[in-house]
């Protein structure tokens, strides 16, 4: 199908105000009053405060105030508190101070005293549960159904465990389908590792600053989150205000990788603190306290075995995974993990365990692709041993586990909506010239050896049931709301591009409001997950096809004739039959305020959310609305599929890496915006490149103290970490269940890259496997010069 | 002036550190205040005729005992520069040449210890009530010691042990050819050890200083080369000690 | 002090009468205590953008804390304030420059240009500014300014790099999003050896 | 332990001649601080880890910048910035082990930013340490990476002594290698001390890593002509290739005569507190081929008398691989 804007390149309307420092971050923001607000986080990993001593603080010339614990509601372990008086983490914001410039505060925060009470602590999952482990939290050590409770092991299934065999310690999480035991006695190779992936920090570029203040009885911040509209809901419910009453600004937002995709404390922390003080407050939040507070990616220590036939297919997997979750988080990781495999491999048989451990570390919570991108890292490794074992090509075990649009998914093995994932195989196979390049797998070159790998990502990519909303104004303009963050994939704008499809108006003539809540914006989907592309492309579509009905109803009333009479093009309305007999958009825009109504959001759908109405009530006559709330069908989970091959030189003397070539193969459905698709393979890659070699979290485990708190500890990859140029491309076929055929990609565009490169160190060794992320230098020094790895069995918590 | 220092440890909370430095200045003034004190005394004071070193030679000291005497004098005096000079700023490799002298005293002490308990007098280096009339009444003369050199080796003894016993712990806390260091100790034991090591040192410099001082006294130089050579003359016995307490042998 | 340390031979360059500038912002208020006798001047006159700025500038004040809060140009961004990211990234005398990681002190009669200042007086964007347009360079954009910066300089220095040579020279330019390709696509286009 | 990071009150003092600058050194004492680069000062100051009053900037001394020809040899200012110590031709064309050891620091900015004095001096980058906690080296009484448990994969292989910081200079093993002068200037006047003797470990001083007292200052880096343009090795293994301290780096100099090699000298960084000499490798390398044989086996015995610690053993086949490497170029 040929598109008007879908699949086409655009200047997003905020690109340029990047490009000139006109973009405006939270923190780029001043107002008259500002005062400058710092943290005095925990020096231990969990303490109970016991006295706060804050005399000499609040005795400083300059210092406005103080917000402690006491002032603010408490939070329900093991969410994390805006502040607190039982520290859970080295780095946990215990009270904040503000003042007339940073420097006071600071110098303030160095005089508070405050005494705290050493509690029991742990930096490591199986520590924790081992009999009579400390637990982090005074709630207990695991978060299971939404509760606190304690799980220890006994010596015996701790032991086991960290020996690599079967696991027999209590999993709270489990689920299974087919028959696990027939399905590993028609294995021909069965192969059981244990695993561990390092859950690091999202680090992503702005620290979270906030500033807020109170502005007739209701609440502004200006914060920087991933989505917009759906933050509005949680920050409110934070800030104990109506969501009426909130105003929310996030413009920009620098980053966020799956770490601002609702509101998290420190979102709420000023609004707090301005509402004590009566004067606005800003919180700028520095690099050390974004590693603190800014999330971290849940770490695995597990265990798994898979069988395969002889063909190669996968017969039977068991997954057993121990997450760490820092001192707070969710724990889907596994079973996202759990998902990932049973749909990429489409195992006849599986079962996936799985227990949620909290650690005295960093809060952790979702992460670009949290438990797919993880397990991607661990069992496409392995299944290139057991294709090395079966004598079958790698990009062939792909291509025989491949799912198609018949695949099964998750524990209930429901249906997806289309998956092509052979094709994307082979195209990307094609392009790379995999059969020629294979060929040079092992070969020397000096002290250097080439490693080629291919890797596999997943992540479901698609929501449904939000709203879209379009409004054309009296001068003919098109305002496509879009509820959208802004979080750097552009989908805010390019999902807008559905609904300018539709009502088949030029771009030009299109205004995108967005990342203000006063801006009148609908209910949107979270900013994560892979999903706006596929959600909100529905959800404007559904607006655009509201408002082309209303058009064209307009039309009619005005014209004469049905509405099924007229069509649109070139921002006009016009009578099929007799094209003279037309309105411009401009035309109908003030026809729709004359008539009132659901024309011009008098009146609206039942079925749109709360924050959509109160947009539409706020946009109320000014000019035609369209609104909608997506109801389209969706018949299953909607995969976001890639594939990326890598080339690389391993140094054997150094243990250093060069990505020679890297190309990642999208299977999103239909390409909506190319240049932003290509920007998230790159991205993802580079995100897949750190997880797999470079990115750590390290903590000392005899007192807590984290190594890694700034970026050159962190390792982030640079621009000489990564490859010199990086291809990518897209199997560019519709799923036909969103309307412009379109799913989302971030995610797997990570999963996959992480997968490709470890799978290329692997082919590098001649098959030797770490079961581990990251794979760092050290790690192959060590195993080529045959000395045992520095880290202790299934230990998370290495460099 | 401040007695001990303190610092954050790993979780910022207030622990000793050690002693304050400033008190090495303060013991060695004082040491110096009363050495000239004791110098302007003795120099207003009528100057007793010394005895004659001619005569008998009798045995004060064994050999074995004067070696061990000026073994531990030279490995304390060791210990004290190699502890002290980098303190006040003199910089080399102190670390290794201290703790073997550590090593060598502490060897040296307990050799002594035993050798004094069980074969020799331990009481003729006690301090019996009698003896603190010493000073006051001149008639009463002191057996083999005297109460200063009693109450010196008092003093050193409990210096030297706490000394010891505290950098035997440190010393633990180092790596050595024979044993990487262990962590058994927490900041705050830490912090004690280090504050008696350095409050034992300290003591340490204030009675080495007193003990070198009175050792090269012109009236008591004859002790010092007692501790050399290992004899008294007959008349430097009976001008110093009570022959009825203490009769030495006499060197043939 | 010192009778051969006259403050005249401390500091180079003249400091002009006294003019009282805004002084108050958000990491350091005015209301300090007097300069000691030999300490640099607080009222400085530096150079940004092509235009002379006379700001009141504490001693330990960094170069992007006076752009940002005292001269309003917060397109130097702060991503670390340690040197590891780049995102502060300005020019001086056209040498990119960690603007958190500098005092403004000495800047003293050197050029500085920041983000601002690198488009055409009439409003166009700076070729470098237009290719990160054209190749969606910028994905979050909060490393932007600092990479249009870096990019700026190499071609000052080098009009026609390789993509190594610009490799190396963005090196310093941190990208959590993983942009740097298209950053790279956009040299090559600004530098007119891609299109 | 808050996280800082706004610099405290802080005087500044921008004298222009070296006289002035070791007068004010001199009257600061301790709490005086000198400023080059400030590549390394601001962060101590700004986490404030590390305390001062007042902050000596040099950077307005011409007298420390500039590259100078020698008889032979060349003269670095103190406070000439990496940058151009890795564009100058004639620091190409004689030592190109420093150029190279230069291009490997940290990141453009912070080569056009930082000084080479100030890459010599900079201080160790031991994580507890630099977290402002009162080890040994922060003048406290113990030593938190070489624990039980210390995550002390960055740390020494050599030379610890309660300490077991490396140094974080690619600068260093280049100007040790090539046998480099320091010259400090201090209150009594100038002194000129080799590079070797100019790194001090933790058995010596566990406080700085240079013999720099307060009140002095490092002007000028002298490179005699001895090694110009001999053949020449350097290589940082890093974790990252931008922004980071080498887990093991080498530099290495080798005069060559009829194929064999007549004279050679190793330093490596990384491993540590000083740039490690390997005398045994010179001894081993002289005479020889330079070729992988003789490679393999002075890499054999680069790693003589090292002490790993819990996470570091890795850098001892790192260093003999390295050291291999040099000798075959």
């Amino acid at each position: 199908m040929t598109y008007r804007h879908i699949g086409k390149d655009f200047t997003p309307p905020d690109i340029v105000s990047k490009v000139t420092g006109k973009a405006k971050y939270s923190e780029d923001f001043q107002v008259d009053g500002m005062v400058y607000a710092r943290l005095l986080t925990s020096p231990m990993p969990h303490g109970k405060v016991k006295n706060i001593d804050l005399s000499e603080a609040l005795a400083m010339e300059g210092v406005i105030g103080v917000l402690t614990a006491d002032d603010v509601p408490p939070s329900q372990a093991p969410n994390p508190a805006i502040l607190t008086n039982e520290p859970v983490y080295v780095g946990d914001p215990i009270l904040a101070i503000a003042a007339v410039d940073e420097k006071t505060a600071e110098d303030a925060i160095s005089k508070v005293r405050v005494e705290l009470e050493p509690l029991p602590f742990t930096t490591s999952p199986t520590d924790s549960l081992r009999p009579g482990g400390p637990s982090a939290r005074t709630e207990g050590n695991v978060f299971i159904q939404r509760e606190m409770s304690q799980i220890n092991w006994s010596d015996e299934d701790l032991q086991r465990f960290l020996d690599g065999k079967e696991p027999t310690g209590e999993a709270p999480t489990e689920w299974s389908f087919g028959d696990l035991e027939a399905g590993f006695d028609n294995a021909t190779v069965v192969m059981e590792e244990s695993f561990v992936t390092t859950g690091y920090a999202h680090m992503c570029m702005e620290p979270r600053s906030v500033l807020s203040y109170w502005q007739n009885g209701k609440c502004h911040v200006y914060g920087s989150t991933q989505s917009q509209s759906f933050v509005v809901p949680s920050l409110a419910e934070q800030l104990g205000i109506e969501q009426k009453d909130l105003v929310y600004v996030s413009e920009f937002c620098g980053g966020g990788f799956g770490s601002k995709i609702a509101s998290y404390p420190v979102l709420a922390l000023p609004g707090y603190f301005s509402k004590k003080l009566a004067r606005p407050v800003m919180l700028r939040i520095t690099r050390e306290e974004e590693f603190y507070v800014g999330s971290a990616r849940v770490g695995f220590q597990g265990w798994i075995k898979a069988g395969f036939k002889a063909d190669g297919t996968v017969s039977a997997v068991d997954l057993y995974i121990v997450q760490d979750l820092g001192s707070q988080g969710t724990g889907g990781d596994a079973s996202s993990a759990g998902g990932a495999v049973s749909i990429l491999y489409q195992p006849d048989a599986m079962r996936l365990r799985a227990i949620p451990v909290l650690t005295n570390t960093t809060p952790r919570g979702a992460q670009r692709g949290p438990g797919q991108n993880q397990i991607a890292a661990i069992f496409e490794p392995m299944l290139d041993k057991a294709a090395r074992e079966l004598g079958i090509d790698p990009l062939e075990i792909r291509r025989v586990n491949a799912p198609d649009s018949s695949a099964r998914i998750n524990a209930n093995q429901g249906p997806v909506t289309s998956a092509y994932m052979v094709e994307a195989l082979d195209k990307g196979g094609e392009l790379f010239n995999w059969k020629e390049r294979k060929k040079r797998s092992g070969q020397r070159n000096g002290s250097k050896v080439t490693g080629i790998g291919v890797g596999q990502g997943y992540h479901s990519a698609g929501e449904s049931g939000f709203d879209g909303l379009v409004r054309i104004t009296p001068d003919g303009k098109i305002h496509l709301h879009s509820g959208v963050g802004n979080l750097g994939t552009y989908s805010y704008v390019s999902t807008t591009r559905a609904a300018a499809e539709v009502l088949n108006c030029s771009w030009e003539n299109c205004v995108v409001e967005h990342g203000n809540s006063a801006l009148h914006l609908p209910w949107s989907s979270y900013q994560a997950g892979s999903n706006t592309t596929f959600t909100h492309t529905r959800a404007n579509y559904m607006a655009a096809q509201d408002m082309l009905t209303k058009i064209k109803e307009i039309a009619a009333v005005t014209l004469g004739g049905a509405a099924d009479d007229y069509d649109v093009a070139d921002e006009r309305v016009f009578n099929t039959g007799d094209t003279t007999r037309s309105m411009s958009y401009a035309e109908v825009a003030r026809r729709s305020i004359e008539l009132g109504g659901r024309y011009s959001g008098a009146e609206m759908p039942d079925d749109i959310h709360q924050v959509t109405q109160r947009a539409v009530q706020g946009l109320a006559g000014s000019g035609l609305i369209g609104v909608a709330k997506d109801v389209l069908p969706v018949r299953g989970t909607v995969p976001g599929l890639a594939v990326a091959f890598a080339e690389i030189e391993l140094d054997l003397e150094t243990g250093k890496h060069e990505i020679i070539d890297y190309l990642a193969v999208a299977e999103c459905g239909t390409v909506v915006h190319p240049q932003g698709l290509a920007g998230q393979l790159c991205g993802g890659a580079v995100w897949g490149f750190g997880m797999a070699s470079l990115e750590r979290h390290v903590y000392d485990p005899q007192n807590g103290l984290p190594a890694n708190v700034g970026y050159y500890q962190c390792k982030p990859p640079t621009y000489l970490d990564v490859p010199r140029e990086i291809q990518t491309a897209a199997v560019d076929i519709a799923d036909p269940d969103n309307p412009m055929g379109a799913r989302g990609i971030g995610e797997p565009a990570m999963g996959c890259a992480t997968a490709a490169v470890l799978c290329a160190l692997s082919d590098a060794l001649g098959g030797h496997i770490f079961n581990r992320t990251p794979v760092t230098p050290d790690m192959i020094i060590n195993h080529l010069a045959k000395q045992p790895q520095s880290y202790a069995k299934l230990a998370m918590n290495t460099f | 002036m401040e007695i001990v220092q303190h610092k954050n440890d790993i979780w910022g909370q207030e622990v000793l550190l050690g002693v304050s430095w400033d008190l090495l200045w303060l013991v060695v003034v004082a040491s110096f205040a009363v050495i000239i004190v004791h110098l302007l005394v003795m120099a207003l004071r009528k100057r007793a005729e010394q005895p004659a070193t001619e005569g008998t030679r009798l045995n004060r000291h064994a050999k074995s005992d004067r070696i061990f005497h000026w073994v531990m004098a030279i490995s304390t005096l060791v210990l004290l520069f190699t502890g002290i000079l980098p303190i006040i700023g003199v910089k080399f490799g102190w670390l290794t040449i201290h703790w073997i002298s550590g090593i060598v005293l502490t060897a040296s002490v307990l050799f002594h210890i035993v050798r004094a308990l069980f074969w020799q007098d331990p009481l003729s280096m006690w301090v019996a009530p009698k003896d603190l009339r010493e000073p006051f009444d001149s008639s009463q003369k002191p057996g083999k010691y005297s109460l200063a050199q009693k109450g010196m080796h008092l003093a050193m003894t409990l210096v030297v042990l706490v000394v010891i016993g505290s950098g035997l712990v440190m010393l633990s806390l180092i790596d050595t050819p024979f044993w990487t260091r262990g962590a058994w100790l927490g900041e705050g034991a830490l912090g004690w050890v280090f504050v008696l090591h350095g409050l034992s040192t300290l003591a340490l410099i204030a009675l080495s200083a007193l003990h070198i001082y009175f050792g090269v006294r012109p009236e008591k130089l004859f002790y010092t080369r007692s501790m050399i050579k290992g004899w008294i003359s007959e008349p430097e016995l009976e001008a110093h000690h009570d022959p009825a307490r203490w009769m030495p042998d006499k060197i043939v | 002090m010192n009778a051969r340390l006259s403050r005249r031979r401390f500091i180079k360059g003249v400091i002009a009468s006294s003019v009282a500038a805004a002084s108050t912002s958000a990491w350091y208020s005015a209301a300090q205590s007097d300069r000691p006798q030999g300490s640099v001047e607080r009222l400085l006159t530096i150079n940004v953008n092509g235009k002379k700025r006379r700001v009141d500038v504490l001693p330990q004040e960094t170069l992007a804390h006076t752009l940002r809060y005292k001269l309003g140009l917060t397109g130097t961004k702060l991503g670390c304030n340690r040197g590891e990211c780049g995102a502060c990234t300005v020019l001086v005398d056209d040498m990119t420059h960690y603007s958190c990681s500098m005092l403004t002190h000495s800047v003293r009669g050197r050029e500085v240009t920041t983000v601002e200042g690198v488009q055409a007086p009439n409003g166009d964007l700076h070729p470098v500014q237009q290719a990160f347009v054209d190749e969606l360079g910028p994905q979050c954009g909060y490393c932007t300014p600092g990479q249009v910066m870096a990019a700026v300089a190499l071609l000052k220095a080098n009009p026609k790099p390789t993509r190594d040579e610009a490799r190396i020279a963005m090196s310093g330019n941190l990208c959590r999003c993983g942009a740097y390709d298209h950053y790279l696509h956009a040299i090559m286009r600004a530098s007119g050896q891609r299109t | 332990m808050s996280a800082h990071d706004v610099m405290p009150d802080i005087e500044l003092y921008q004298p222009i001649t070296v006289e002035d600058a070791v007068a004010l050194a001199e009257r600061h004492g301790e709490n005086g601080w000198l400023l080059a680069g400030g590549q390394d000062t601001y962060g101590w100051l700004k986490d404030r880890a590390k305390h001062t009053s007042a902050m000596i900037d040099l950077n307005a001394i011409d007298a420390l910048k500039g590259i100078r020809e020698l008889a032979g040899g060349i003269e670095i200012g103190a406070l000439t910035s990496l940058t151009e110590i890795q564009n100058n031709s004639s620091v190409v064309a004689k030592f190109g082990l420093l150029a190279e050891a230069v291009a490997h620091v940290a990141s453009p900015q912070i080569r056009n930013m930082g000084t080479l004095g100030g890459n010599l001096v900079q201080d160790t980058r031991c994580w507890y340490y630099r977290r402002g906690l009162s080890c040994y080296r922060a003048g406290g009484n113990t030593c938190y990476a070489n624990t039980p448990e210390g995550m002390n994969r960055e740390h020494a292989i050599f030379g610890a002594s309660r300490c077991v910081a490396v140094t974080p200079s690619d600068t260093a093993p280049a100007l040790v290698a090539l046998e480099a002068q320091m010259v400090i200037v201090g209150p009594d006047g100038e002194r000129i001390v080799a590079a070797e003797d100019f790194f001090v470990g933790p058995n010596v001083d566990i406080r700085s890593m240079t013999t720099l007292e307060t009140g002095e200052v490092l002007t000028a880096v002298r490179i005699p002509g001895k090694w110009a343009t001999s053949e020449y090795y350097f290589e940082k293994v890093a974790d990252r290739n931008v922004w980071d301290f080498a887990l093991v780096s080498v530099a290495a100099v080798m005069k060559l005569n009829g194929g064999n090699i007549t004279d050679a000298r190793f330093a490596c960084g990384g491993v540590a507190c000083v740039p490690q000499r390997l005398p045994a490798v010179e001894r081993a390398v002289i005479g020889k081929p330079r070729n992988d044989e003789t490679g393999l086996a002075a890499g054999a015995i680069a790693s003589n008398g090292a002490v790993t610690l819990n996470y570091n053993h890795f850098k001892v086949p790192l260093i003999e691989n390295l050291v291999r490497r040099a000798v075959r170029g």
